[in-house]
């Protein structure tokens, strides 16, 4: 671990929580969001809190703000910071603790800036305001700590306004403006949530230095496992608004003693194991609803471990599983289950992949005005196979499903799906069989179905528009049929969108989808808008439905975790360009793409046993409507040849049959480059 | 910015462009062309205007053109201020339209005056902590002012304050030169709804702001809170509002007609009414061009201040 | 000719005599003196009653009060039109607004009797067609000039040039200067012409009218509200070049806003002015904006000190505000509910008819002005009017009018419409509403089409069913001759029967009063058959003034006369 | 078969949704009230039972009303008195009041007792019932307003529709023309649109879909570039639904909630406008009763104190009907920012 536990004698902890309980008051009473939340926050610590989505983890922070709002409240419980109760301090004195002790990052850097004042401005008010610094003094303090969050041209950030910066250059400035005061804890409500992975990997590194730089305690609240491993000493897993599980980072990841710890991280796909090798496993069943916690263990009617008599009565306590770390975990059956038990193996999966190939793309480019968001795309996608589109936000990767589904058409360049041109043919204008060999996935779950229309109607308007069945009873039944297909309760063919969970929702656009038996499905982000457990789910319906149908896939995806358990193939995009290609047990291993290798090492890692190679870009991403001559990847790229790759278009060198890398470097260059991952009791260069 | 301007103005002119040839055809007719013919030969009635004396009028008055060139002429004399004749009061429209224009730009300055600290005040209040009494009591009263429609407003001001206390007189003729105590009654009637409407406008804006995030991270910086209200939420709550006002140029002239009818004052509104009643056409088209240049002109500003209020749009 | 010593007309030592008989009521032998050259206060002395005083013996003015003070500004409350040509003047209001600048050969006071102004006397032939007018010698223009016969002459033809379109063409000594010409315009409209020699001027002050058929009403027509002379450097607009005779000039006029009229002390060639009439008391004389409806209002809350008319609905508010006097007045003003006889289903006379009868004109006056005003005949003559013969009251009679459709093929119903434009207040509306509940009862859905004001003058003519309101006459056939005679100026019901043409210009030359009002049964009864209108009732004016405005008398035909006004 | 036992079950079930049948008791009150006001005289003998069946359905428009929006206080006084008014105006024929057209006594003061008649509001210079009057007032303002800002409704949502979904050339044009239309002051509009069509309550509904319909145009086609670029939009674009059933099966129903609110507050507007207009005599004329005609007839008439019941009465009535439009939509856009 970089960040070292550096242990002071010092024994006041910086923040302290006992028996915190916040509840909000809405329409329907008062929901309890935190119950008993205990929490203790050593100087120089930075303590990790990971749970799904409405677990309570942003409300603590708040809480510890005490800024709930005008629903929220504290209904038991103390805070201390430095042994002071923030709960009895009044407005004057909690307006000296707020920035000037413990500051906040944020989850939204763009919305939390304000649009209408200079980045300087914003600055310069923190040491004025908490140190009565003069504006000179202050301006000068500002300068500094942009330097020290590591962004360049500081006189002019200082003079910009929010909007005229980066999502990563956003968050760096939040992160200084947290700094400027010198606090003793950093509340950070998961600050890279928004940033593309490799931007993440940037504000991650940033973060690490700063607390061993400052001496900071941190507050660190992220849905990430993985992220939660690489910066926290300790942490804590909540579930339903309560600690599930507490202790050392270290001590946790090895021996998870509570069975939700154990269901988030066998749902999470590990950048080391494929579909085949190690399926994931889905937590079963869904959160309960605010208000309706089960009573006892607030996971039982999840749990596989389940004991109908112990588990839901009265309250659990925490159980020590270490004293010596202080290991704890909230299960009354913490010693009596086999904690070192494998999941039940699953059959052998394999897809007959045919080498006939389904979708041929070539030299497909697609400008709007000035902007090129596909530039020379071609690559081919066989019968069975699933193939992915890997790139962070802006690489064009939505762009070109948009031209495979006609909403948009090609400016050059062709795609065909079976020997048919499709890139200037709009939707409106294939032939309805071509509309129904081809359907889609689509990302927002909360947008996929349209709220007015009840789920059977939905899909029986895909069956009947797209003339599989006539007749109203057969599309009923057929209706009724695909619900069970993707494991949905028969009466959801009468409920409407709003009824349904998120997970829910994109089983139902994934039947929507497969409802007219299509050639090709294109899944854009099917996942990455779920929680960890739903993502498991879902990944692991499309893998069957796509078996099931023998339907080739082509997935969109900026989560590499994802895309190398579940794709045949890999396509890496870069500003409308593909930088590398080929099957993905090539592409996740060397010769790397040098922003394939960039885009690896950025991803968090929650395997206690893959050690990662340090790898971090330096600038931003350029505007795609000003492409960077030469190489588009050239500004970033440390092994930039200069006066090569920022000038020549790179060549596409291919090394195993299919896998082709778009790279100036020598081929022997590439050939030489070290994996990112290795097991862990390999080298010790690499950081964990 | 400079490009967004630009787009601005000339969708603006278009406009203008339109609604002038829009204008022009509207009137262009044969019946309303013999209304003024008979103004203008200063007959008494349209049964003692003979066809020939009709025709040779058309003809001196160029009025036998194509209709491009008639409304090219026509454009060319607006441009130069040659507004036609009003056939009921026997004066140059232009000379008409500076008079009424001029009153009303009185009213208008006293509207402005008071409407628009009073409102943005009430509406920065209100919108500060959503939800508290201050806020429920403003936003009540808002929603009530802004439900009277004018002519119940002011009958029922009259009924109040000039009848029962008998504070004000009835009518705001100003007979005796410019009163203040006369302009109070149509005043108040633009008022009670004008303030309304922005309070409400300014509340809900800054009601959205201090729910923002960006005021979350001002807050939990530690700002007071004064501070944070005047220097972070202000300069962003108010940029609908001051858009706004400038819009309600716009409003205004709709307004002034009930409330200048009702309490006889000799503005703007009055004057196109009574235009309208006695179908003098020079007058309404004219009136009504002078309106929409006002109305686009008051959309060009707010266009304009809101460009130059959103540092987003102000800096690219 | 010395028409100076011969004033007397042959016909007075007859009617002198009709009067000692008692074959003449006293108020019709005045009528018939003024009529005939007689100086009004003459004619009362005559008659053995108490004239109303009057400033002098050959003034049209009542007599000063002994009290009157000199000064102060007089404001009145009615609608300002604009100053263009007097002789085309649409509304009443904008010859008030001229009144005390320009001035008329004759004025009619308020107890409708015509009395001398510009011309101090006038004398018909026997035949009535030949009249002989004296202009008021010392009469100044404000320039300086002074009044001729010329000048009268010049006016006079300009008033019967058919060229101008005015509507003084309607009254009967107009027309009578005139003569068909056998063409006719594009509309079928018989063309007319002047007589060549219909104006003769004999000396600077004396002129004569040839008129082409006997004319019973110079006098009078020469008072009718367009006839406001001019002199002849005249070019419209009046507003911007206003010579006058009258005690004031226009100072300021802003039409829909204010007319202000100043006294007028120097003439524009520098003389001091010397007014012909005797002494006036107001310094100012303005006029304000304000309709029928706000006039109360603004007098209410101190705006003004007059209103040119007080409405019926007004009449129980104006009578609980303090320090106000309300006037009222007998008159000729009407409205008549014509049909047109040339449009579908008018053209039918039992539909006219059937409508007529169902209607009941004393309980529309009841209704709508209660115990003021008279029942009217549908004839259009009031018994004001010298020569009125009273008919018998017209009966409702609903089964006659149920007949009547039937037989008209209506038997299963009729829609009508009737437009209103609420020109003289909302009584109007008020008359068509009655009215469609009683036609109701016979069969008839009578739709009650209200316009606005203007929008009503647009179309007054020229709807089919309307309701207009007519103005006061001091004759009974000035009305006739304007609105009934075949091709006449204002017949908005297409009217045309030679009888009825006939029979009127033989009352209009009668002068013996027992023998003109038999003529005007035949008239009348012509009329009254014909079932043009339904005319419930003559309606009074009222006005209303502050009770500080003294000698402000209310006029039949609601003309403003200011001369001996004076404000306490 | 199971399945199809089912499905004519739940077909059975669920016959008509809770929308339809608000749309449908829209419909059976605002028909029979139009039909009456509009054509009361082809009615004829038949007019008084027209308005029959809209009695029961304004109540069961109220009270469904109060149970889905029971939540909100404004909303129910909203709908509280915007109901009250519809019940008024499909009960006044029935209602044992004066004859409004009918000059009785004139200036009773409220609360007199003349020749066996209770004046309880008065009756106005004419000796017309003002209760009675304004009571039978509520029918026209009502009747017309609905309809104008119905008429305004289908053909902005429809421009809406064509300028936010199609976009390109027809947004252009569409947005043009609504400029176009909004550069008018909406006063200015009304008059000149009257001055050259003439005045009628049709006319009326032009003035207002000209001044109303471009602004729904703008909320509707903003909305539907919003929507536009949802999922669900593009999945239906993907299964090739042609453009006319993406606008309105689509995307008409999700964007609906802001516009009944909208609809809600133009309703208010259009209330004023008529009013407003009737009270300049240029929109529709007397001589039946309606609010602003009576302000206008009582203006000059209440200049003193205890007449100014003439004044306040409607002026009270058609304070309390907007009101009713302006709270409902205040409670409904509470009631949707809250979820």
């Amino acid at each position: 671990m970089s960040v070292t536990f550096r242990s002071r004698s010092d024994d006041t902890p910086i923040l302290e929580c006992r028996n915190l309980s916040v509840t909000y008051s809405g329409r329907r009473g008062d929901v309890p969001a935190v119950v008993d939340f205990n929490l203790t926050l050593m100087r120089g610590e930075a303590h990790g809190l990971v749970g799904e989505s409405g677990c309570g983890k942003s409300t603590i922070a708040l809480a510890i703000m005490r800024y709930l709002g005008v629903s929220g409240r504290i209904t038991g419980g103390q805070i201390l910071f430095q042994g002071r109760d923030l709960l009895s301090l009044d407005a004057a004195e909690l307006r000296q603790v707020r920035g000037a002790d413990i500051a906040m990052i944020y989850q939204e850097p763009m919305a939390s800036l304000n649009p209408s004042l200079t980045i300087g401005e914003q600055l310069i008010e923190v040491p004025m305001c908490h140190e009565a610094v003069s504006r000179r003094e202050a301006t000068k303090r500002a300068r500094a700590m942009l330097e020290r969050v590591r962004l360049a041209d500081g006189d002019r950030m200082m003079r910009s306004y929010p909007h005229q910066l980066s999502g990563g250059q956003q968050q760096r400035i939040v992160i200084a403006m947290a700094l400027l005061s010198h606090p003793k804890l950093l509340l950070l409500d998961e600050p890279t949530t928004a940033l593309d992975v490799t931007v993440e990997a940037g504000i991650v590194d940033l973060i690490r230095d700063i607390s061993a730089e400052f001496g900071t305690s941190m507050l660190y609240i992220s849905h990430n496992l993985g992220l939660v491993r690489e910066t926290c000493d300790r942490m804590t897993v909540m579930y339903c608004g309560q600690p599930v599980e507490v202790g050392r980072v270290q001590s946790v990841f090895s021996r998870m003693r509570h069975p939700y710890t154990r269901g988030l991280f066998a749902a999470i796909p590990s950048l080391g194991a494929d579909k085949n090798t190690r399926p994931l496993t889905a937590i079963a069943g869904q959160l309960p609803a605010p208000g309706e916690r089960p009573a006892g263990c607030a996971f039982g009617p999840r749990c596989a471990s389940f004991v109908a008599g112990r588990c839901d009565q009265g309250t659990i306590p925490l159980a020590k599983v270490d004293a010596l770390t202080g290991h704890v975990s909230r299960c009354v059956r913490v010693d009596e289950i086999d904690w070192l038990a494998e999941p039940p193996p699953r059959e052998q999966r394999s897809t007959d992949v045919l080498s006939e190939s389904v979708v041929s793309v070539s030299a497909l480019t697609k400008r709007y005005q000035q902007v090129s968001a596909n530039d020379g795309l071609s690559f081919e996608v066989n019968r069975g196979e699933t193939v992915a589109l890997v790139g962070e936000s802006g690489c064009g990767k939505s762009t070109f499903a948009r031209i495979l589904m006609g909403l948009v058409q090609a400016t050059s360049g062709s795609v065909t799906l079976s020997r048919v041109e499709l890139s200037q043919l709009p939707v409106t204008k294939r032939s309805m069989k071509t509309i129904r060999s081809l359907q889609m996935i689509f990302q927002n779950p909360f947008d996929t179905l349209n709220p007015s229309h009840t789920i059977g109607a939905q899909i029986a308007r895909v069956i009947r528009r797209l003339g599989i069945e006539r007749d109203e009873a057969r599309i009923r039944a057929r209706v009724l049929e695909l619900l069970d297909l993707v494991k949905l309760p028969r009466q959801f063919a009468d409920r409407r969108p709003r009824q349904l969970s998120g997970g829910q929702k994109q089983r139902v656009g994934i039947a929507r989808a497969f409802a007219g038996k299509p050639a090709v499905v294109v899944a854009d982000e099917p996942v990455s808008a779920l929680d960890v457990s739903v993502q498991a789910a879902i990944t692991e319906l499309l893998i069957d439905m796509q078996r099931r149908e023998g339907t080739t896939l082509l997935f969109i995806s900026h989560d590499l975790s994802v895309v190398r358990y579940l794709a045949d193939r890999v396509v890496v995009m870069y500003l409308g360009q593909i930088m590398e290609q080929g099957r993905t047990q090539e592409v996740f291993a060397p010769p790397y793409h040098p922003y394939t290798e960039a885009l690896l090492a950025a991803v968090p890692v929650a395997d206690q046993n893959m050690l990662k190679r340090k790898v971090l870009l330096g600038g931003e991403m350029p505007s795609a409507s000003q492409p960077p001559p030469g190489c588009r990847f050239s500004t970033r790229c440390s092994y930039r040849i200069s006066g090569v790759c920022d000038v020549l278009a790179p060549p596409n060198q291919e090394f195993a049959s299919g896998h082709r890398i778009a790279c100036h470097l020598p081929r022997e260059h590439l050939l030489a480059m070290q994996p990112v991952f290795r097991e862990a009791s390999q080298k010790t260069d690499y950081v964990s | 910015m400079r490009h967004l301007v630009i787009r601005r103005v000339i969708q603006t002119l278009l406009i203008m462009l339109t609604v002038s040839a829009l204008l022009f055809a509207v009137f262009d007719s044969d019946q309303f062309r013999k209304k003024i013919a008979v103004a203008e030969l200063g007959n008494f009635g349209a049964a003692t205007l003979s066809d020939s004396d009709y025709q040779a009028w058309i003809v001196s008055k160029g009025l036998d053109q194509s209709f491009p060139a008639r409304y090219v002429t026509w454009l060319n004399h607006v441009v130069h201020g040659d507004l036609g004749v009003s056939i009921e009061k026997d004066v140059a429209v232009s000379t008409l339209l500076k008079e009424s224009l001029s009153s009303t730009a009185v009213l208008a300055f006293y509207v402005f005056l008071i409407m628009i600290p009073v409102s943005l005040m009430l509406g920065v209040l209100a919108g500060m902590k959503e939800g508290s009494i201050l806020d429920r009591v403003i936003s009540v009263i808002a929603v009530f002012t802004t439900s009277i429609p004018q002519i119940a407003t002011a009958a029922l001001l009259t009924v109040v304050l000039a009848l029962g206390l008998r504070w004000v007189p009835t009518k705001s003729a100003m007979i005796d030169g410019f009163s203040f105590r006369e302009l109070l009654l149509p005043l108040l009637t633009i008022l009670i709804y004008e303030i309304g409407y922005l309070v409400r406008m300014t509340r809900s804006a800054m009601a959205d702001v201090m729910s923002s995030q960006y005021i979350r991270t001002a807050l939990l910086k530690g700002l007071p809170y004064r501070q944070v209200v005047l220097k972070h939420a202000l300069r962003n709550a108010l940029v609908v509002p001051v858009t706004l006002i400038l819009l309600e140029l716009t409003g205004l002239l709709s307004q002034v007609v009930v409330v200048e009818v009702f309490f006889q004052y000799h503005g703007f509104g009055r004057m196109l009414f009574d235009a309208a009643n006695f179908g003098d056409i020079q007058v309404i088209q004219a009136a009504t061009l002078v309106a929409v240049c006002v109305a686009v002109a008051s959309q060009l500003l707010s266009d304009i201040a809101y460009v130059l209020l959103n540092p987003r749009l102000r800096v690219a | 000719m010395n028409v100076d010593n011969d004033r007397e007309h042959p016909l007075i030592p007859e009617a002198r005599e009709q009067l000692t008989h008692g074959l003449m009521d006293r108020r019709e032998f005045i009528r018939l003196a003024t009529l005939l050259g007689v100086a009004a206060s003459s004619a009362y002395a005559i008659a053995g009653v108490t004239g109303p005083a009057m400033a002098g013996d050959n003034l049209p003015f009542p007599a000063v009060d002994p009290k009157a003070k000199r000064g102060g500004k007089l404001r009145i409350g009615q609608t300002v039109g604009r100053m263009h040509d007097p002789a085309t003047y649409a509304w009443n209001e904008m010859s008030n607004q001229t009144r005390p600048m320009l001035e008329y050969l004759t004025m009619v006071g308020p107890d409708n009797v015509v009395r001398p102004m510009l011309v101090d006397w006038w004398k018909p032939s026997a035949d009535l067609k030949t009249w002989i007018l004296h202009v008021r010698p010392g009469v100044m223009w404000h320039n300086g000039d002074e009044l001729t016969a010329d000048h009268v002459a010049w006016n006079i033809r300009r008033w019967a040039d058919p060229a101008l379109g005015s509507s003084n063409l309607g009254l009967s000594t107009f027309v009578a200067l005139t003569e068909l010409t056998g063409a006719k315009d594009a509309k079928g409209k018989a063309l007319r012409r002047q007589l060549p020699n219909g104006v003769e001027v004999l000396d600077r002050h004396t002129l004569r009218l040839n008129l082409s058929q006997p004319v019973l009403s110079v006098a009078e027509d020469c008072g009718e509200y367009c006839t406001l002379v001019l002199h002849p450097s005249f070019v419209a607009p009046l507003s911007k070049h206003p010579i006058g005779t009258g005690p004031y000039t226009l100072a300021e006029l802003r039409v829909g806003e204010r007319c202000i009229l100043k006294r007028i002390t120097h003439m524009t060639n520098g003389q001091p002015f010397h007014y012909w009439g005797g002494e006036v008391f107001l310094d100012e004389i303005h006029f304000y904006n304000y309709t029928l409806e706000n006039a109360t209002a603004a007098l209410a809350s101190g705006s003004v000190d007059a209103t040119y008319e007080l409405t019926v609905e007004q009449l129980e508010l104006a009578q609980s505000l303090p320090g106000v006097q309300i006037l009222s007045v007998p008159t000729a003003q009407t409205l008549c509910c014509r049909m047109q006889v040339d449009v579908k289903p008018f053209d039918d006379i039992r539909v006219r008819r059937a409508i007529v009868k169902a209607a009941d004109n004393a309980a529309i006056k009841q209704l709508v002005f209660g115990d003021h005003g008279q029942v009217a005949n549908n004839c259009h003559v009031a018994p004001i009017h010298p020569e009125c013969f009273p008919l018998p009251p017209v009966v409702r009679d609903v089964a006659g009018a149920k007949r009547l459709l039937k037989e008209a093929g209506y038997a299963h119903g009729l829609d009508v419409t009737i437009s209103v434009g609420n020109n003289d207040g909302p009584w109007q509306q008020a008359v068509c509403e009655a009215l469609r509940d009683q036609v109701k009862e016979a069969g008839i859905n009578l739709s009650v089409d209200v316009m606005p004001e203007q929008r009503f003058w647009e179309v007054w003519n020229k709807v089919p069913f309307g309701a207009t309101s007519w103005a006061h006459r001091p004759l009974g056939t000035m009305a006739l001759a304007q609105a009934y005679r075949s091709g006449a100026s204002w017949n908005e019901t297409h009217y045309s029967d030679p009888a009825f043409d006939q029979a009127l210009s033989e009352a209009e030359a009668s002068i013996n009063v027992a023998e003109r009002k038999i003529k005007m049964q035949k008239v009348e009864q012509i009329l009254q058959d014909a079932a043009l209108m339904v005319q419930p009732f003559w309606r009074p004016v009222f006005s209303l003034a502050s009770s500080r405005v003294h000698g402000y008398q209310p006029h039949p035909a609601r003309q403003i006369q200011l001369n001996k006004v004076w404000m306490s | 078969m199971n399945a199809l036992i089912q499905q004519t079950r739940e077909h059975r079930r669920s016959w008509m949704t809770p929308a339809q049948l608000i749309g449908a008791l829209l419909l059976i009150v605002w028909v029979p009230l139009m039909a009456y006001v509009m054509f009361h005289q082809a009615l004829g003998i038949a007019a008084p039972y027209v308005l029959l069946p809209s009695v029961p359905a304004v109540l069961a428009l109220y009270v469904m009303a109060i149970y889905h929006w029971r939540e909100s206080w404004v909303a129910v006084l909203g709908v509280t008195l915007v109901c009250f008014w519809l019940l008024v105006a499909v009960t006044v024929p029935y209602l044992p009041l004066l004859d409004p057209n009918k000059p009785l006594v004139p200036l009773a003061l409220p609360g007199a007792l003349k020749h066996g008649m209770s004046f309880m509001l008065g009756s106005d210079m004419r000796g017309r019932d003002v209760l009675s009057r304004t009571l039978w007032g509520c029918q026209r303002v009502l009747v017309w307003g609905i309809t104008a800002t119905s008429v305004a409704y289908v053909v902005g949502v429809g421009l809406g529709l064509i300028g936010g979904y199609l976009s390109g050339w027809w947004d252009e044009a569409v947005t043009f023309v609504g400029n176009v239309l909004l550069s008018f002051p909406v006063m200015v509009l009304f008059i000149l649109v009257l001055n050259v069509l003439g005045q009628s309550g049709f006319n009326i509904i032009i003035a207002v879909t000209f001044s109303s319909a471009p602004i729904i145009m703008r909320i509707v086609r903003g909305l539907a570039m919003q929507e536009k670029s949802r999922d669900y939009i593009q999945a239906a674009q993907t299964r090739g639904e042609s453009a006319l059933w993406i606008m309105v099966m689509e995307l008409l129903p999700n964007i609906r909630g802001p516009l009944i609110v909208d609809a809600c507050l133009r309703l208010g507007y259009t209330t004023v406008a008529i009013t407003t207009l009737t009270f300049l005599g240029l929109g529709l004329q007397p001589p039946d009763p309606d609010w602003g005609l009576m302000i206008k007839e009582a203006a000059p008439v209440a200049l003193l104190w205890k007449y100014s019941y003439m004044l306040l009465v409607p002026s009270l009535a058609v304070t309390s009907l907007i009101l009713g439009f302006n709270l409902t939509a205040d409670g409904l856009r509470e009631m949707s920012q809250r979820d």
